[in-house]
C-alpha cells in the first residue's frame, strides 16, 4: 500500500487535469440533477421547467463537445479518448437525443397519468451520459459501466409509463434479456481480463495477452463479449428482443431505442474492431469473420422477416435489424476509409429512422393504430405526409436521389475497395447480400405507399390532433433533408473532416 | 444553364407549377403539362436540326455536342481517394434521335391522358417527373448521374401503374419495380467497381465519367476491371466479363429479352394507356440505349466474346415474342408481346457489330418507339369506349369504325415491316447487317439472320390474323347494341395524335437519311471501337 | 492450496447454474436470481484474476462496479416484474406472449 | 407542247410512276366524295401515253439510260434510288400500262354502284404506282420495296369485299405466302450486299459489272443460295408450285382485279425479276427453275381440267402459263419468257374480262329472278352465245390465243418457248427431254380445258332452266371496247408480221439473248405443226364431248351409223381419254386442295398450337419461376419467424444455442 500513498497526489493531479475533457458529460450530469430538482419543485408552477432544463443541458453538452473538435487528447489515465470520431459521434447522438426528448414531450404532453413526466427527461439524460462515455472509451470497465447505464435507463424508458399490458411485457422482456446478455458479457470480459490482465483493449498487453490466450477459451470469451454489444446493436442472433420491445414501447421511445443507443455501441465496436483487426493474428481475422457473418445473416434475416409484418412498428423493428447488418458492413468498410463513411451512414440512418418513427407517431395519434391496414387510402388525406413517408422509404431502400443511396454507395465503395485490395470472399458476399437485401427491402417499405395511395380506403375522418404538429413538422423536415443530402451529400460529409 | 439542362428540367418546372396550383384549377393541369411538353419537343427538335452530323460521339468528348460539365460532388474520402462526380451532359448520334423520340412520345402520352379524371394533380406531376428522368438518362454522360436518373425514373412509373392502372395493378407495379431494381442494384456494384478501376487522366482521381471508362489507358493496372494483368475471377468468370454480364442483364430486363421479359406483359396490360405508350415508346429504348452506351462501349472486349450469345438471345426473343403474340386473345397483351419480338431485332442488330446492323437496330428502336406507342394508343381508343380488349369480342369493326380501322391497318402494316414505313428499314438492315456479320467475323452466324427474318413473317401472321378477326367480316359485338352505340369512330383529338405519328413512320420509311445522317459517324465510331477487339 | 483453476471452475459452475435457471425456470423472479448468479460468477472471476494484477487493482474495481450495476439492474427488473404482475396476474414468462409474430 | 415533246425518257418514266401515286393520294383525300374514278383513269391514261411515246418509243432498241439519286447512307455504304431504262424495263412498263388502261376503263362499268368503289380506285392506283415503279427500279432494295407494295395492293384488292369471310381468308393467305417469297428476296439481297457491297443491278450485273470481276465464284454455294432465294421470291409472286396456292383463292377479288393483277401483271413480276437479274443464276439454279416451272405448268393444267368455277379455270391456266415462262427462264431463253409474258398478258387479261362480263350477266340473271345459283359456275352457264355474241367472239379469240392457234400471238410465244426448250434439251440430252415433252402435253391440255370452257359457257343452252325470259344481254360498250382492244392485241401482227415464225418478232430481237444452245431448224417447222394439230385435235374432241355429246339422237338411219360410231368414238373417247383425264384432274385437284393446301393450313395450325404451348410455358414456367422466387423469399421470411413466438425463454434459448453453435464452430475450425 506504500506505493499508492506515494502516487496519490499526482494521481489526483491527473484526475483534476482530466476534468476539462469531461466537460460535456459534466453538463449532462448537471442537467440530470437539475431536471430532477426541477421535477420536484419547479414543474408545479411552470410545467415545462424540467423539459427546458433538459434541452439546455443537451445543447450545452453538444456545444462543449464540439469545442473538443480537432484536439485529440486522452484523460483519466487513458480511459477517456477524446478524438474527432467520438466528437462527431457524440454530436450525432446528442442531436438525436434532443429530438427524442422533443418527441417524447410531444407524445405525452396531454396524456393524463399518475407518473411525473419530468423523471423521463432525467432518465434520458442518463442514457445520454452513458452513450457519451461509450463513444469515448477504450476501456472495458468504462465501457461496461456505460453500457449498463444506457441499458438500465432504456429499461426504465420502456417500462416507465406501462399504460397497457404490451408496454409492461415489452419492458420485462427487455430487462430480462438485457440483464442476461449483460451478465454473459461480464463473464466474457472477466475471461478477457484474465487472459490479459489489462482492461484497455487498445493497449499492447491486452492484445499480446489475447494472442497468447488459448484459442478455445478465447473464442468463448469473444462470443460472450459480443453478446453484450450484440444486444445493444441487436444483430443476429441477439436481435430477438428487438421486435417485441419496439412494438410494445411507446413510439417515441421506440424511436429512441432504434437510433441513439446503436450509435454508442457502434462506435465502441468500431474502435474495438479497428484495433483488433489491424494487427494480424489468429483472432484478428476471427473477429473479421464473426462480424462479417453477423452482418450477412442480420441483413438477410431482418429484411426477409420484415416481408411478413403487418404492424408498422414491428416492420420497422425488423428493418432496423436489417440496417444493423448494414451498419456492421459500414463498420467493416471503416477499415478501408476514414470514419466519415461510417459517420455519414450513421447520421443518415438516424435521420431516416427518427423521421419514420416520428411520422408513425403522428399517424398513431391521428388514427390510433400502428397497423398497416389502418393506412388504407390515407394518402388522399395526408398527401404531404405520405409523400415524405414514401421518400423515407426510398431512402431506407437506398435508392437515389436520397441520402440513403449515398450512404449505401459509400459503404459499397469502401467494401469494394477492401475486396479489390485483398481478394477476400467475405467482402464479395457482403456486397452481394447488401445489394440483394435492398431489393427485398423495397417490397416491404413500399407497402406504405401501397396502402396509402394504391388501396382504396374508406374515408376515415381522423381527429385533427394539435399535439402531433411539432413532431410532424420535424419529421417532414428530416425527410426533406434526406433528399437534400442525397443530392448534395457534401453538406454533411464536409463536416466529418 | 445549358440547353440540355433546360430540356431535362423543364418538366420539373411543370411539376412544381402543377403542385403549387390549388386543386380547384384541376382542369388546367393538362394544359400546363401539354404546354411544357410542346416547348420541350420544340427544343429537342431544334437541337436535332442544329446537331452536327460529323460528331462521332461514343468515346471521345469532342464527338459530343451541347456539352455541359460542372463539378457536382467533390469529396476527399481519405483512402478512397478524391470522389469526383460531375454533372456531365452531352449527346451524340445515338442519343440525339432517342431524345427527340422521347419528347415526341411524351407529347403523345399527354394527349392520350386527356380524359384522365382521377386525381389529375398527382398524375400529371408524376408524368412530368418521369419525363425529366427519361430525358436525363439519354443526356447523362456521368455514370453516377445516369444511375440516378435511371432509378428516379422507376418511382413515378410505380405510382402511375399502381394508382391509375387496371385490375391487377398492384402486382404489375411492384413486379415491374422489383424486376428493374434487381437489375440495377447489381449495376450499382459494377459502377463502384468501375469507379475504382478508372482514373481521370487529368486529375488522377477515380471518376464516374463514362468517357474515361471507355478508354483502356485510364484503367489502373491490376484493378478489378483493368484490361492489363487483371486476375480477378468470380465463380470462374473473369471480372470484365462479369461486369459486362451484370450490366447487360440490368439493361436486358428493360429491353426486355426472353426470359427476363415477364414484367412487360403485366405492366403494359395493367398500365393506363398513356403509361403503356411511355413504357413501350421510351422505357424499352432505354434498355437498348444502355446496352449500346454502356455495355458495348465500356466493355467492348467482353462484348465481343459474348456476342454470339447476345445474337442468340435476340433471335430467341424475336421468335418467342412473335409466337406468344400469335396466341394472345387480349389485344393489348398481343401488342406487348410484339414489342418483345421487335426489340429482339434491336439486340440482334447490335450484336451483329456491323454498321448496317447497329444503324438498323437504332432505327428499329426509333420506329418501334412511335409505332408501338401508336398501337397502344389505338388499343386505348376502343378500351376507352367499351372497356374491353378481348379480340374475339369484336368483329367487323371495319364497317362500323372505318376511319379507326384505317389507322389501325396503317399502324399494323407499318409495324409488320411494310416497305415505305420505318419499321421496314430497321428490320431489313438488321437482317442485312446480321448477314454481313459472318464475313466481317463478329461471330454472328448467318442462320441467325434467317431465323430473325422468320420473325418478320410471324409478325405479319399475327397482325393480319388480328385484322381479320377483329376488323373484317360481318359486324358483331359481344356487347350488342350498347357497344355498337358506344363504339363511335375516332374523334379529332385522336386523329391529331395518330396522324403525325403514322406520318412520321411513313416519312422516316421514305427518307431514312433524316436519321441515318445524324447517327452514321457515331455508329462507325462505335463499330471501330468494338471491332478492334475482334 | 487453492489455485486459480479452482476459482475458475467454481465460477464456471455457478455461471452454468445461473444460465440453467435463466433458461429453465418458469418464473421471472427466478430468472432474475439466475442473472444474479451469472454476474456473481463473473465477479468471482474478476476478483480471482485481480489477484495477479498488482499494478492497478482493476479486477477488484471492476468487481465493485459490477456489483453496484447488478444491484441497480435487478432493482429495475423487480419493479418492472411487479408492474407486469399488475397487468397479467402472473409472472410466468411463457404466459406473457402478447407480443409475438 | 414542245417542252412536253422534249421531255427526257427518265423524267417521263418517273412521271409514269408518280401519276398513279398522285391519283392514289387525291382519291385517298377525297374518299367517298369521288366515286367516278376519274383521277385514276386520267392518271393511268397519261401514264400510258407517256410510257408509250416518251419512254418506250425513245428507249426501245436505243441506248439504255440510267440515273441515280443518292437516297441514304449507312456507315460508308450509300444506297441509291436508281432508274434503269433498257429494253426489258421499258417493255415491262409499257405492258403494264397498256394492260392497266383497258382494265381501268372496263372497271368503270363493271364496278358501277359498288359501295366501296372509292376504295377500289384508290387501291387500283396504288397498285399501278407500285407495279410501274417495280418495272424501272435499278436498285434491288428499291425493287424489293415496290415488290412488297405490289403484294400489299393485291392484299387490299383481294380483300376488297372484306365482309366476305372467304375474301378475308384469301387475302391473308395471299399476303403471307407472298411474305415467304419476300423473305427469300430479302435474304437474297442480303447475300448480294454481303458479296458485292452494293445493290445496284447495273453495277453488279451490267457489262463489266462486279459479277464478272471475279470477286466471287459464280458457282459458289453462296451464289447458288442467292439464286435460289431470288427464285423463291419469284415463286411466291408468280405462283409457282408449291407456293401457287394463294392464286386460286385470290379470285375472291373483283374480276377486273383478277384480270389485271392476278393474270397479266403482278404475277408476271416474278418472271420479270428473274429476267432482269438473269446473269446471277448458275446452272444449278437455272435447272431448278426449269424443273419447278415444268411441274407447275403440268400440275396447274391438270387442275384446270376439273374446275367448274370459270375464274378458277382461268386462274389455274394462268399458273400453268407462268410455269411456261419459268421454264423459258430456266433454259436461258428468258427473252422467250418475256415474249410469252407479253402475249399472255393480253389474252389472259381478255379472258378474265370476258369471264367477268359473263359473271356480271349471270349475276344479273340471278338477281333478276332471285335464284340461288353460283353465277361463276360453268355448269349453270351454256348457250350464252345467242345472248352475248360479241363477248363470245372476243373470248374465243383469246382462248384460241391461249391454245396457241396460228395467227394468234400465243402461237408465236408458245412455239418460241417449246422450240427453245427442245433445242436446249437436245443440247443437254437424256432426261432433260422430259421437260419439252411435258410442255407439249401441257399445251394439249391447255387447248382442251380452254375449249371445254368455251363450249360449256357458250354452246348448248342455259343450264339454269325454270326461269322466264332471261334478262341476259350484251355487256355495255365501256366493257366491250377495252375487250376488243385486247382481242386485237392478242393477234400475231402486234408482235411479229410473220404469223408463223417468232424468229423476227420485235420483242425477241429487242431483248436479243444469246442462247447457250444451237438452233435446230427442223424443230422450227415440226413443233408448230404438232402443237397446232394437237390443239385442233383436243378442241375437236372437246367440241364433240361437250357440245355434240349433249344432243339427243334423231332416228335418222343415214346418220345412224355415223352417229353410232360417232357415239362409239365418243364412248371410246370417254373411256380412254376424257374420263381418265377428268378423273386425273379431279384427283390431282383434290390432292392439291386437301394435301398441299392442307399442308399449308396444317402448318399454320401447328404454328398456332406451338404458339399456344409457348404461351403456356411463358405463363406457367418462365413467369412461374419469377413468382416462385418471390414466394421463396416470402417463405424464408416466414421460416425465420418461428423464433419470434413471444416466449422470453425461447428467445434466450435461441440466442444461447446460436452462441454455442458459434463456439463449437470456432473450436472445430
Amino acid at each position: 500500500m506504500q506505493d499508492i500513498n506515494v502516487q496519490l497526489p499526482n494521481l489526483l493531479d491527473q484526475v483534476i487535469q482530466s476534468i476539462p475533457y469531461f466537460k460535456a458529460e459534466l453538463a449532462l450530469i448537471f442537467a440530470f440533477l437539475g431536471s430532477i430538482l426541477a421535477t420536484l419543485f419547479v414543474d408545479k408552477w411552470w410545467k415545462h421547467g424540467s423539459f427546458v432544463i433538459t434541452l439546455t443541458g443537451i445543447i450545452i453538452s453538444f456545444i462543449l463537445s464540439t469545442q473538443q473538435l480537432g484536439a485529440p487528447q486522452n484523460g483519466f489515465f487513458g480511459m477517456l479518448i477524446v478524438d474527432n470520431f467520438s466528437v462527431y459521434a457524440r454530436g450525432i447522438l446528442l442531436l438525436a437525443l434532443l429530438l427524442c426528448v422533443v418527441f417524447i414531450q410531444q407524445h405525452f404532453r396531454n396524456k393524463k397519468f399518475s407518473k411525473n413526466l419530468g423523471d423521463i427527461y432525467s432518465i434520458l439524460l442518463t442514457a445520454g451520459l452513458g452513450l457519451n462515455i461509450l463513444t469515448m472509451t477504450s476501456n472495458w470497465l468504462l465501457a461496461f459501466i456505460a453500457i449498463e447505464t444506457v441499458s438500465i435507463s432504456s429499461y426504465i424508458l420502456v417500462g416507465f409509463f406501462s399504460e397497457n399490458k404490451k408496454q409492461a411485457e415489452a419492458s420485462m422482456k427487455y430487462v430480462l434479456f438485457g440483464s442476461v446478455s449483460a451478465a454473459v458479457m461480464l463473464y466474457g470480459l472477466s475471461l478477457l481480463y484474465g487472459f490479459t490482465g489489462n482492461l484497455d483493449f487498445t493497449s499492447f498487453e491486452h492484445i499480446q495477452g489475447l494472442i497468447e490466450a488459448p484459442k478455445i477459451l478465447l473464442s468463448l470469451a469473444l462470443l460472450f463479449m459480443f453478446s453484450g454489444i450484440g444486444f445493444k446493436l441487436s444483430f443476429v442472433p441477439f436481435h430477438v428482443w428487438a421486435p417485441d420491445v419496439y412494438e410494445g414501447a411507446p413510439t417515441p421511445v421506440t424511436a429512441f431505442l432504434s437510433t441513439v443507443p446503436k450509435i454508442g455501441a457502434l462506435v465502441l465496436l468500431a474502435r474495438l474492431f479497428e484495433e483488433w483487426t489491424s494487427s494480424s493474428f489468429y483472432f484478428s481475422e476471427l473477429v473479421l469473420v464473426l462480424v462479417s457473418v453477423a452482418a450477412i445473416v442480420t441483413m438477410l434475416v431482418g429484411n426477409l422477416v420484415a416481408l411478413r409484418q403487418t404492424n408498422i412498428k414491428r416492420m420497422m423493428a425488423y428493418s432496423s435489424i436489417g440496417h444493423t447488418g448494414f451498419l456492421l458492413m459500414a463498420l467493416i468498410a471503416n477499415l478501408a476509409s476514414e470514419p466519415q463513411v461510417l459517420l455519414f451512414y450513421i447520421a443518415v440512418y438516424t435521420i431516416m429512422n427518427l423521421a419514420v418513427f416520428g411520422l408513425i407517431d403522428v399517424l398513431e395519434q391521428k388514427t390510433g393504430s400502428a397497423q398497416l391496414e389502418s393506412y388504407q387510402g390515407l394518402g388522399r388525406q395526408f398527401p404531404i405526409l405520405f409523400t415524405v413517408f414514401t421518400l423515407l422509404g426510398i431512402s431506407l431502400v437506398g435508392l437515389p436521389p436520397t441520402a440513403g443511396f449515398i450512404g449505401k454507395l459509400f459503404v459499397f465503395s469502401s467494401v469494394f475497395d477492401l475486396f479489390q485490395f485483398n481478394n477476400n470472399k467475405y467482402y464479395l458476399i457482403l456486397l452481394i447480400v447488401g445489394a440483394l437485401t435492398s431489393v427485398i427491402s423495397l417490397f416491404y417499405y413500399f407497402k406504405i405507399p401501397l396502402f396509402a395511395f394504391l388501396r382504396k380506403g374508406e374515408e376515415v375522418k381522423v381527429a385533427y390532433s394539435k399535439s402531433a404538429q411539432l413532431v410532424y413538422i420535424i419529421s417532414i423536415l428530416l425527410g426533406i433533408s434526406t433528399l437534400v443530402l442525397g443530392i448534395f451529400p457534401s453538406i454533411l460529409l464536409s463536416l466529418f473532416k | 444553364m445549358g440547353l440540355l439542362s433546360l430540356l431535362i428540367f423543364l418538366p420539373l418546372v411543370a411539376t412544381a407549377l402543377i403542385l403549387l396550383l390549388p386543386n380547384r384549377m384541376q382542369s388546367n393541369y393538362k394544359y400546363i403539362a401539354l404546354g411544357f411538353t410542346v416547348i420541350q419537343f420544340a427544343l429537342a427538335g431544334w437541337l436535332y436540326v442544329q446537331f452536327d452530323n460529323s460528331a462521332s460521339g461514343i468515346n471521345q468528348i469532342s464527338g459530343f455536342q451541347y456539352l455541359e460539365q460542372l463539378p457536382w460532388i467533390r469529396l476527399d474520402l481519405g483512402s478512397l481517394g478524391q470522389l469526383e462526380i460531375d454533372y456531365f451532359l452531352g449527346v451524340d448520334g445515338v442519343s440525339m434521335p432517342l431524345l427527340v423520340l422521347s419528347a415526341f412520345v411524351m407529347l403523345m402520352a399527354i394527349g392520350a391522358s386527356w380524359n384522365i379524371t382521377k386525381s389529375t394533380k398527382g398524375y400529371f406531376s408524376l408524368l412530368m417527373l418521369l419525363n425529366m428522368a427519361v430525358m436525363g438518362i439519354f443526356c447523362a454522360l456521368d455514370f453516377f448521374l445516369f444511375y440516378i436518373f435511371y432509378e428516379v425514373m422507376l418511382l413515378p412509373l410505380y405510382f402511375l401503374i399502381g394508382i391509375w392502372g387496371g385490375a391487377n395493378r398492384e402486382y404489375a407495379a411492384i413486379k415491374f419495380f422489383i424486376y428493374t431494381l434487381f437489375g440495377s442494384v447489381f449495376m450499382l456494384l459494377i459502377i463502384v467497381g468501375l469507379y475504382f478501376s478508372v482514373v481521370n487522366p487529368d486529375t488522377g482521381a477515380h471518376t464516374f465519367n463514362m468517357l474515361h471508362m471507355m478508354n483502356p489507358n485510364n484503367y489502373v493496372d491490376g484493378s478489378f476491371f483493368a484490361y492489363l494483368n487483371n486476375y480477378y475471377e468470380v465463380l470462374g468468370i473473369p471480372a470484365r466479363m462479369l461486369g459486362f454480364i451484370v450490366l447487360f442483364v440490368a439493361f436486358a430486363i428493360k429491353v426486355p429479352i426472353v426470359p427476363l421479359h415477364t414484367w412487360l406483359p403485366d405492366a403494359h396490360v395493367e398500365a393506363p394507356t398513356p403509361v403503356s405508350i411511355i413504357l413501350a415508346g421510351i422505357l424499352l429504348k432505354i434498355g437498348g440505349y444502355g446496352i449500346i452506351r454502356v455495355c458495348y462501349s465500356i466493355f467492348p472486349d467482353a462484348a465481343v466474346d459474348a456476342n454470339w450469345w447476345l445474337g442468340l438471345i435476340g433471335v430467341i426473343s424475336i421468335l418467342y415474342g412473335a409466337l406468344n403474340a400469335l396466341a394472345q386473345k387480349d389485344l393489348k397483351r398481343l401488342i406487348a408481346y410484339s414489342s418483345v419480338s421487335h426489340m429482339g431485332f434491336v439486340l440482334l442488330g447490335v450484336a451483329s457489330l456491323t454498321a448496317e446492323g447497329i444503324s438498323g437496330a437504332l432505327f428499329q428502336m426509333l420506329s418501334h418507339g412511335f409505332l408501338s406507342a401508336a398501337l397502344f394508343f389505338l388499343v386505348g381508343v376502343i378500351y376507352d369506349r367499351v372497356h374491353d380488349r378481348y379480340i374475339y369480342n369484336f368483329r367487323g369493326l371495319a364497317s362500323h369504325m372505318p376511319a379507326y380501322t384505317g389507322f389501325v391497318a396503317v399502324a399494323f402494316f407499318a409495324s409488320l415491316g411494310l416497305p415505305g414505313f420505318s419499321a421496314f428499314i430497321g428490320e431489313a438492315f438488321v437482317i442485312i447487317g446480321t448477314f454481313n456479320a459472318e464475313s466481317v467475323g463478329t461471330g454472328i452466324p448467318r442462320w441467325m439472320a434467317i431465323a430473325g427474318s422468320i420473325g418478320i413473317l410471324l409478325s405479319a401472321a399475327y397482325l393480319l390474323w388480328t385484322l381479320q378477326r377483329m376488323f373484317f367480316g360481318q359486324t358483331r359485338f359481344k356487347g350488342g347494341e350498347a357497344w355498337a352505340s358506344a363504339l363511335t369512330d375516332i374523334n379529332t383529338r385522336e386523329r391529331i395524335i395518330l396522324f403525325p405519328t403514322l406520318a412520321l413512320a411513313l416519312v422516316l420509311g421514305i427518307m431514312p437519311s433524316l436519321v441515318f445522317d445524324k447517327m452514321n459517324a457515331t455508329v462507325l465510331n462505335l463499330v471501330s471501337l468494338v471491332s478492334q477487339y475482334l | 492450496m487453492i489455485t486459480l483453476t479452482h476459482f475458475l471452475v467454481v465460477s464456471a459452475c455457478i455461471f452454468c447454474i445461473g444460465l440453467y435457471t435463466v433458461i429453465a425456470k418458469r418464473n421471472a423472479i427466478m430468472i432474475l436470481v439466475g442473472i444474479e448468479l451469472m454476474i456473481n460468477a463473473a465477479i468471482l472471476n474478476l476478483v480471482a484474476f485481480g489477484k495477479y494484477d498488482k499494478l492497478n487493482y482493476s479486477g477488484q474495481i471492476f468487481a465493485l462496479f459490477a456489483i453496484v450495476l447488478a444491484a441497480a439492474s435487478v432493482a429495475v427488473g423487480l419493479a418492472i416484474i411487479l408492474n407486469v404482475y399488475r397487468h397479467y396476474k402472473t409472472i410466468n414468462p411463457d404466459n406473457i406472449t402478447d407480443l409475438r409474430d | 407542247m414542245n417542252s412536253l415533246l422534249t421531255i427526257s425518257p427518265i423524267g417521263a418514266s418517273i412521271l409514269v410512276v408518280l401519276l398513279p401515286l398522285l391519283a392514289f393520294i387525291i382519291q385517298a383525300v377525297l374518299g367517298k366524295k369521288s366515286t367516278s374514278g376519274i383521277w385514276s383513269l386520267a392518271a393511268i391514261s397519261i401514264s400510258t401515253l407517256l410510257s408509250g411515246i416518251f419512254v418506250f418509243a425513245q428507249v426501245w432498241n436505243g441506248t439504255a439510260l440510267q440515273v441515280d439519286y443518292s437516297w441514304f447512307t449507312i456507315g460508308e455504304k450509300t444506297f441509291n434510288v436508281g432508274i434503269l431504262l433498257n429494253n426489258l424495263t421499258v417493255l415491262m412498263q409499257f405492258i403494264v400500262c397498256i394492260i392497266a388502261l383497258p382494265v381501268h376503263i372496263y372497271s368503270k362499268a363493271y364496278m358501277k354502284g359498288d359501295a366501296g368503289i372509292h376504295r377500289y380506285w384508290m387501291y387500283l392506283s396504288l397498285f399501278c404506282f407500285a407495279m410501274l415503279g417495280l418495272t424501272i427500279s435499278k436498285n434491288l432494295l428499291l425493287m424489293y420495296i415496290f415488290w412488297e407494295l405490289v403484294g400489299f395492293a393485291s392484299y387490299l384488292l383481294i380483300g376488297f369485299w372484306y365482309t366476305k369471310e372467304s375474301a378475308v381468308q384469301a387475302n391473308k393467305k395471299a399476303f403471307l405466302m407472298n411474305r415467304i417469297g419476300d423473305l427469300g428476296f430479302l435474304i437474297g439481297i442480303a447475300i448480294l450486299f454481303n458479296t458485292f457491297g452494293t445493290l445496284d443491278i447495273v453495277d453488279i450485273l451490267g457489262k463489266d459489272g462486279l459479277l464478272y470481276q471475279g470477286i466471287v465464284d459464280q458457282n459458289s454455294g453462296l451464289m447458288t443460295a442467292a439464286g435460289i432465294c431470288f427464285f423463291l421470291g419469284a415463286m411466291a409472286k408468280s405462283a409457282q408450285f408449291p407456293l401457287h396456292l394463294w392464286l386460286p383463292d385470290a379470285m375472291e377479288g373483283p374480276t377486273s382485279v383478277s384480270s389485271l393483277i392476278h393474270a397479266a401483271t403482278m404475277v408476271a413480276a416474278g418472271v420479270f425479276l428473274l429476267s432482269s437479274i438473269f446473269p446471277l443464276f448458275n446452272g444449278t439454279v437455272l435447272l431448278i427453275i426449269a424443273i419447278i416451272g415444268t411441274i407447275t405448268a403440268v400440275t396447274a393444267a391438270i387442275f384446270a381440267l376439273a374446275q367448274y368455277d370459270i375464274k378458277k379455270v382461268l386462274a389455274f391456266s394462268t399458273i400453268s402459263q407462268l410455269g411456261y415462262m419459268m421454264v423459258a427462264v430456266g433454259i436461258g431463253a428468258w427473252d422467250a419468257g418475256m415474249f410469252h409474258l407479253a402475249t399472255h398478258a393480253f389474252f389472259k387479261c381478255l379472258l378474265f374480262l370476258s369471264a367477268g362480263a359473263l359473271i356480271h350477266e349471270m349475276a344479273h340473271l340471278k338477281a333478276h329472278n332471285n335464284g340461288d345459283f353460283d353465277p361463276q359456275d360453268l355448269r349453270n352457264m351454256g348457250g350464252l352465245r345467242q345472248y352475248m355474241p360479241k363477248t363470245f367472239v372476243l373470248m374465243t379469240v383469246a382462248s384460241l390465243a391461249l391454245a396457241g392457234f396460228p395467227l394468234t400471238s400465243g402461237f408465236l410465244s408458245k412455239d418460241a418457248i417449246v422450240i427453245s426448250a427442245f433445242e436446249w434439251a437436245m443440247q443437254k440430252g437424256g432426261v432433260h427431254l422430259l421437260i419439252p415433252i411435258l410442255l407439249v402435253l401441257v399445251s394439249i391440255l391447255t387447248a382442251f380445258y380452254i375449249g371445254r370452257l368455251i363450249f360449256k359457257a357458250f354452246f348448248g343452252k342455259l343450264r339454269v332452266s325454270n326461269l322466264e325470259a332471261p334478262a341476259l344481254h350484251e355487256a355495255p360498250k365501256t366493257m366491250l371496247l377495252p375487250m376488243a382492244f385486247l382481242a386485237v392485241c392478242s393477234l400475231f401482227f402486234v408482235f411479229s408480221f410473220n404469223p408463223f415464225s417468232y424468229a423476227n418478232s420485235g420483242i425477241l430481237n429487242g431483248l436479243a439473248v444469246q442462247y447457250s444452245f444451237t438452233e435446230i431448224h427442223a424443230l422450227h417447222t415440226i413443233i408448230p405443226i404438232t402443237l397446232t394439230l394437237t390443239a385442233l385435235l383436243s378442241w375437236w374432241l372437246g367440241y364433240n364431248w361437250y357440245v355434240k355429246g349433249t344432243y339427243p339422237l334423231q332416228a335418222n338411219s343415214s346418220w345412224m351409223r355415223f352417229a353410232q360410231n360417232q357415239f362409239g368414238m365418243n364412248e371410246w373417247m370417254e373411256k380412254t381419254f376424257v374420263a381418265p383425264t377428268l378423273l386425273l384432274g379431279k384427283a390431282s385437284y383434290w390432292f392439291d386442295k386437301y394435301l398441299v393446301d392442307g399442308l399449308v393450313n396444317g402448318a399454320s395450325y401447328v404454328i398456332r398450337k406451338i404458339s399456344e404451348i409457348i404461351t403456356w410455358i411463358d405463363k406457367h414456367i418462365v413467369d412461374g419461376i419469377v413468382n416462385a422466387v418471390a414466394q421463396l423469399a416470402y417463405e424464408l421470411g416466414n421460416a425465420f419467424r418461428f423464433v419470434q413466438n413471444g416466449r422470453l425463454q425461447n428467445y434466450l434459448g435461441f440466442t444461447l444455442t446460436a452462441v454455442l453453435i458459434g463456439i463449437i464452430y470456432l473450436i472445430l475450425r
